[in-house]
């Protein structure tokens, strides 16, 4: 059963020139015990999706639409005051630029044990001593497991590993599967980089421009990608193991999400797309048990997979 | 630091020393015999080379003393320091009310932001920010002092007021009486920055990831507005401490006059308009000393209070 | 000195009709105008002109010195301190040294004192009241263009025009000047307002150009003249109403620069 | 794209025209850390930066510097562009020591040797437009009449395969994306027909599905003009990519140098092997691979002795604390500095 479900989730952000919709119509669920890879490029709103989960947007970003369903409440419908007692205790969250998330005018561990004893949960020294437990437990960065204080069922990483060495990236990567199993901890990995995504989740959750536009199981998406996005981004990875005669870029840039394409938001980059992807929104479509996607196409995906390994495919025109 | 008052003591002497004109030509009667005249300069060592009145020059004033006021026919040592206390009561009192009415107000604001409130507000603590601090003064020398007659018009006394300490003398209903206005003027003009600076560094803050995670953890808005938000928006603040003691400098001299207020910027006044070369140089170095001084201050109460800042590294 | 020219001046009808219609404009602007104050403050200003013919006069004329130290000041306060941040900031070592130990003197001089020193014994002129402030307040300039050019100098296009061969003088002047101009306004714009306030404060003290009526000349004239005990408020409210109106110009424009500059500002 | 005629060489660089481009020789680039202004400094006051490294990179190949942050890969770039000058050791241009150049002869040097940065948003000045910043290559150098420079501005866009250039030209840094952008630098650095082009981190800010665009561009452009060109990464994968030769960097030392293919397929340094193994890949058949290495943070501050990877290192033996490894063959053309394949 699943943890967390995201239905139809919508989040606008107001700005000079308009509403853009970074997250338009996220549907998604995340299982109890794994670990989910939310995989996108810069701009594609997958931290806009992590912080509404949690109900942290900046000011002028809000919830346009949509449930999210956590344990069975629905998230977006509570009051504010409400909603605190779900931060932290039952949702944690590692933002991507750890070391600024820390106030630079208190002890770390001052800041460690505040949210402990604020929220009501711990006195003072349990909460020391919680803390020092759970550093035992996997031995080092206490600061990133200030998110893993109250035992949260649900870890919001964003792009936790981005910007450092891959030795150190190797090791929190490790810690977070140890702690996944130890903890029967959820976790939502946010990235960019479909090889951490490979060996380190259960399941990847592919997004582009606002759109959910695959979801699969990890071992399912390398050999059998369905959506044209996903095998453009496999055809421009390079792979260490592996190497490719030539990479094969996607061409042309994401859509402004002030004015979206009225259909397809891939199709103006997409070498397969038809008169249908330029006028009609694909719905994520359950195409086998567990096995998503948002394309028109995607019963030919055994074809497409082939004529994408053609670089002279993908020189889409530029407008 | 030092470095920093040697220079300006000397850029000093050297200006009242090459300045045209005779400096004494204000002291001299015109019925002054020649003799008398050169018996004059040679008591103010004015006809030694530059560089041996320079040298004196700085001896002197390394020794506390200043020489004579050519006006006053008093040390010029004697007449600054009569007038520090005054300046320091009137400076300190509205640079400290200015921080703690500003702080808080601009945190205020920062917390009302995009309303009504905050707009007049901004408005009206930029308009008395950009008056003129003497004009303002005026006004209230005009309303509460002439007219309203709450309060007396110039001075620190009432005439025939004696004290028996400083301490008496500074807690006399008398003596506060005559200090409301300078400080209350004074006061007006230092707000402002502490108060746009906390708005602004407060609306930074805001936007800043530790808040965004604190609001994650779920701490309520209010801790995290004032243990969070606030005490790092403060910390620029503080950082300001010696720009407004810096402002403050500008501030008094003025109000100082307007008031007839004792202090060290009515006496450089005074021996600057009279040519009184070396109360003019003492008063100056006093209040560059003071200056100085209380930017040090700033400095060591910054690194107090932020522990990412070590003194050693500024 | 009082003006005998000033019946020529226009007065502002005082009849009930031009109140009305006046009362009229200060709603509608208090009413659209999200800095209706300014407003309020034009307005009030104009009632108390419409008060004293011979202080509008003054008030014009008067105008002139205000303005002309403003900008002039201004303008070699960001010149000298752009060209000393940028040249600061680019070398680096021990001219960055001494320039920036030269910037602390100029920060521990007091400013207003050594203002009113050097202007009384250079003599009272307009441009020695310019001259002692270009002289001191060009260090915060330079500290702010210092530290952007320092951020300047380690980003991408100044290393790749370094690779490409370009000279110093190229690189200071065609990549890293246009870069801090902004900045530059907008601290020239402050200056403006600082330069507007110190001439009044000098002129206040009696240590002004005697040739030159100006606001702050004003307001001593009233002030010896007791205007204050005699409450005339008409006499010495409009200089400096007009200074305030000057000096928050300038503030308005360094905002609405700092909002273009910074446009995160502008969500706010 | 128009090309100027053929470079005169002087007599010294012809006789050096068959040897290596780009020589390193004992290169050491030591920091001061701050210091009071008159305070003393000890030995081990420095932060080193590049700590003695020679390498030479032959004419017309490419090699590849990979390494953690801090390791002083953009360090080794700067100085091998003139932009710093080393502590110690020298660079040889075409045999021509870099530190002697000056004038006139250092000007023809930035016509030879040109970078593309790393954030493609820092690489063009904000106030410039498309055609000013293209130009100022030609203007610095004196390249071209007024009117042909627009001609060749226009060659060098759709070179990079900007088309139609005519709608760039106008363009402002602002108005391009990241991709547009980085190939806009590379086609400024092409601007003066160098012969030596460094990458310093070009596609590391890039979305990943543009990221082989560019590294597509710099490998056709490289081949077609013979360029050498020396590409900084951290990534292997992408270094494997782009380079033939790859070169590991630790502590500003070279831990390992070799064909790339060797150097991957057969890593000898632990380091190089623990870089390896701790580098994701795209395969949900591999599961992360555990590591024996101990944790350590890595300092270039202090005196420095022995190996430095001694800390690290999972098969650190007495030798290594006290004997700093020199670079030994391990293979054909296959360098590593450790003492598992030295003498001892």
């Amino acid at each position: 059963m699943a943890l967390l479900a995201l239905e139809d989730l919508r989040v606008e952000y107001r700005t000079a020139r308009g509403t853009s919709g970074a997250v338009d119509g996220v549907t998604l669920e995340v299982r109890e015990g794994e670990v989910l890879g939310l995989v996108g490029e810069s701009g594609c709103g997958k931290t806009t999706l992590g912080r509404a989960i949690i109900r942290v947007l900046p000011r002028n970003a809000r919830i346009a639409g949509g449930k999210i369903v956590f344990d069975g409440v629905d998230l977006a419908a509570l009051p504010e005051a409400e909603m605190n007692r779900y931060r932290w205790r039952s949702i944690a969250m590692v933002p991507q630029a750890a070391m600024d998330s820390l106030d630079p005018v208190y002890r770390l561990g001052d800041q460690f044990t505040e949210v402990l004893t604020v929220t009501g949960a711990l006195t003072r020294t349990d909460a020391r001593r919680r803390s020092l437990d759970l550093c035992d437990l996997v031995g080092l960065d206490r600061r990133r497991l200030v998110a893993l204080a109250l035992r949260p069922r649900l870890l919001l990483a964003d792009e936790p590993v981005t910007a450092l060495d891959v030795v150190v990236q190797h090791r929190i990567l490790k810690m977070l599967r140890t702690l996944t199993a130890e903890l029967s901890l959820s976790v939502i990995l946010v990235t960019h980089d479909i090889s951490v995504v490979a060996q380190t989740c259960d399941r990847m959750a592919v997004m582009y421009a606002g759109n959910i536009v695959e979801t699969v199981p990890t071992p399912d998406v390398f050999p059998r990608p369905r959506h044209p996005y996903t095998m453009g981004l496999q055809n421009s990875f390079p792979n260490l193991l592996a190497p490719q005669e030539t990479l094969i870029p996607i061409e042309g840039v994401p859509p402004d999400l002030l004015h979206p394409p009225p259909g397809c938001r891939f199709a103006p980059r997409c070498p397969f797309a038809i008169d249908r992807c330029l006028v009609e929104r694909p719905a994520l479509r359950e195409l086998e048990p567990g096995r998503w996607a948002a394309c028109h196409r995607a019963e030919e995906a055994g074809a497409l997979r082939i004529q994408s390994q053609e670089a002279e495919r993908w020189r889409v025109p530029v407008p | 630091m030092l470095l920093v008052l040697w220079v300006v003591a000397t850029l000093l002497f050297l200006i009242f020393r090459l300045m045209p004109g005779n400096p004494l030509a204000a002291y001299i009667d015109p019925n002054f015999t020649a003799d008398q005249q050169q018996a004059l300069i040679h008591e103010f060592g004015l006809d030694l080379p530059l560089w041996q009145q320079y040298l004196i020059f700085l001896r002197a004033s390394a020794a506390g003393s200043m020489g004579q006021s050519f006006f006053y026919h008093a040390p010029v040592a004697q007449l600054v320091w009569e007038a520090l206390p005054n300046t320091l009561i009137l400076v300190l009192g509205a640079v400290i009310i200015a921080f703690l009415i500003g702080a808080p107000a601009g945190a205020f604001l920062a917390w009302k932001r995009g309303t009504a409130v905050e707009t007049a507000g901004i408005s009206l603590a930029l308009a008395v920010r950009a008056a003129p601090e003497f004009w303002v003064g005026m006004i209230l020398l005009a309303v509460f002092s002439f007219s309203l007659r709450w309060f007396p018009t110039s001075g620190t006394a009432s005439p025939g007021a004696q004290y028996a300490s400083l301490w008496r003398q500074l807690t006399s209903p008398d003596f506060l009486r005559h200090l409301a206005l300078p400080l209350l003027t004074l006061v007006l003009y230092l707000q402002g920055l502490p108060l746009l600076l906390m708005r602004s560094n407060m609306l930074d803050v805001m936007e800043e990831e530790f808040i965004v995670m604190a609001r994650m953890k779920g701490l309520p808005e209010g801790r995290i507005l004032l243990r969070h938000a606030a005490r790092n928006a403060l910390l620029p603040v503080v950082t300001a401490f010696a720009l407004v003691v810096g402002y403050s400098l500008q501030g008094y001299v003025v109000v100082e006059n307007v008031f007839s207020w004792p202090g060290l910027g009515r006496l450089l006044v005074k021996a600057v308009a009279a040519k009184d070369y070396p109360l003019a140089q003492g008063a100056f170095l006093l209040i560059a000393a003071l200056a100085i001084f209380m930017n040090l201050a700033a400095d060591l109460f910054y690194t107090w209070l932020d522990p990412r800042v070590s003194y050693a590294k500024r | 000195m009082r003006s005998g020219s000033v019946d020529a001046l226009p007065r502002p009808g005082q009849t009930w009709a031009g109140w009305r219609r006046a009362a009229g404009t200060l709603w509608g602007v208090l009413q659209h105008d999200r800095f209706a104050f300014a407003g309020i403050c034009i307005y009030a200003l104009f009632v108390l002109i419409a008060l004293s013919g011979d202080i509008f006069a003054q008030l014009v004329y008067g105008a002139r010195p205000a303005l002309t130290v403003g900008f002039v000041a201004a303008f070699f306060v960001a010149l000298i301190g752009t060209s000393v941040g940028i040249i600061a900031g680019y070398y680096g070592g021990w001219l960055d040294a001494v320039l920036m130990r030269l910037a602390d003197v100029a920060f521990g001089i007091p400013y207003l004192p050594f203002v009113i020193v050097l202007v009384a014994f250079l003599g009272p002129s307009l441009w020695n009241i310019v001259l002692t402030m270009a002289l001191l307040l060009w260090k915060d300039t330079a500290r702010v263009v210092r530290a952007q050019v320092l951020t300047l100098r380690e980003r991408g296009f100044v290393e790749a025009a370094r690779v490409l061969g370009s000279s110093p003088r190229r690189l200071m002047l065609v990549h890293l000047a246009p870069n801090v101009l902004p900045i530059a306004l907008l601290y020239g714009s402050l200056a403006v307002g600082w330069a507007i306030l110190t001439e009044a404060s000098v002129s206040f003290l009696g240590f002004g150009d005697p040739a030159r009526i100006s606001w702050g000349y004003m307001l001593q004239d009233a002030y010896i003249s007791q205007a204050l005990s005699g409450g005339a408020y008409n006499w010495f409210i409009p200089p400096g109403v007009c200074i305030m109106l000057v000096v928050m110009a300038g503030y308005f424009i360094s905002r609405g620069y700092e909002e273009l500059l910074f446009p995160r500002l502008r969500r706010r | 794209m128009a090309r100027p005629g053929p470079m005169t060489r002087a007599p010294a660089e012809a006789a050096a025209a068959n040897g290596p481009l780009v020589a390193a020789e004992a290169v050491q680039k030591y920091f001061p850390l701050r210091r009071g202004l008159f305070a003393r400094r000890a030995p081990g006051e420095y932060l080193r930066g590049v700590d003695g490294v020679s390498f030479a990179i032959p004419r017309g190949s490419s090699l590849g510097i990979a390494g953690e942050s801090g390791c002083g890969k953009t360090t080794l770039a700067r100085l091998l562009l003139r932009l710093i000058t080393p502590t110690a050791g020298r660079i040889l241009f075409e045999g021509v020591d870099l530190s002697t150049l000056d004038g006139p002869a250092l000007l023809a040097f930035r016509r030879r040797a040109q970078l593309m940065v790393q954030n493609p948003y820092e690489a063009i000045n904000p106030r410039f437009t498309m055609e000013q910043a293209l130009a100022e290559p030609l203007v610095i150098h004196g390249i071209g009449t007024r009117e042909d420079r627009l001609d060749r501005v226009i060659a060098a866009l759709a070179q990079v395969n900007l088309r139609p250039a005519d709608a760039f030209l106008d363009k402002y840094p602002h108005q391009l994306s990241g991709g547009q952008l980085q190939r806009v630098g590379l086609a400024r650095a092409l601007m003066v027909d160098p012969i030596f082009l460094a990458a310093d981190e070009p596609v590391s800010m890039l979305d990943v599905s543009v990221r082989a665009g560019v590294l597509n561009l710099m490998k056709a452009i490289a081949r077609a003009r013979h360029l050498t060109t020396m590409y900084i990464s951290h990534d292997l994968s992408l270094v494997r990519y782009v380079c033939e030769t790859t070169m590991i960097m630790y502590l500003g030392t070279v831990a390992e140098l070799g064909p790339t293919e060797a150097v991957l397929a057969s890593p000898k340094h632990p380091y190089t092997q623990l870089l390896l193994a701790a580098a994701p890949v795209p395969d949900p058949g591999r599961p992360l691979p555990e590591i024996t290495a101990p944790e350590q943070v890595p300092t270039p501050i202090g005196p420095g002795i022995g190996c430095p990877f001694q800390d690290r290192c999972p098969q650190v033996m007495p030798v290594c604390r006290t004997v700093p490894p020199p670079l030994v063959f391990v293979g054909p053309k296959h360098e590593a500095a450790c003492h598992l394949y030295g003498p001892h």
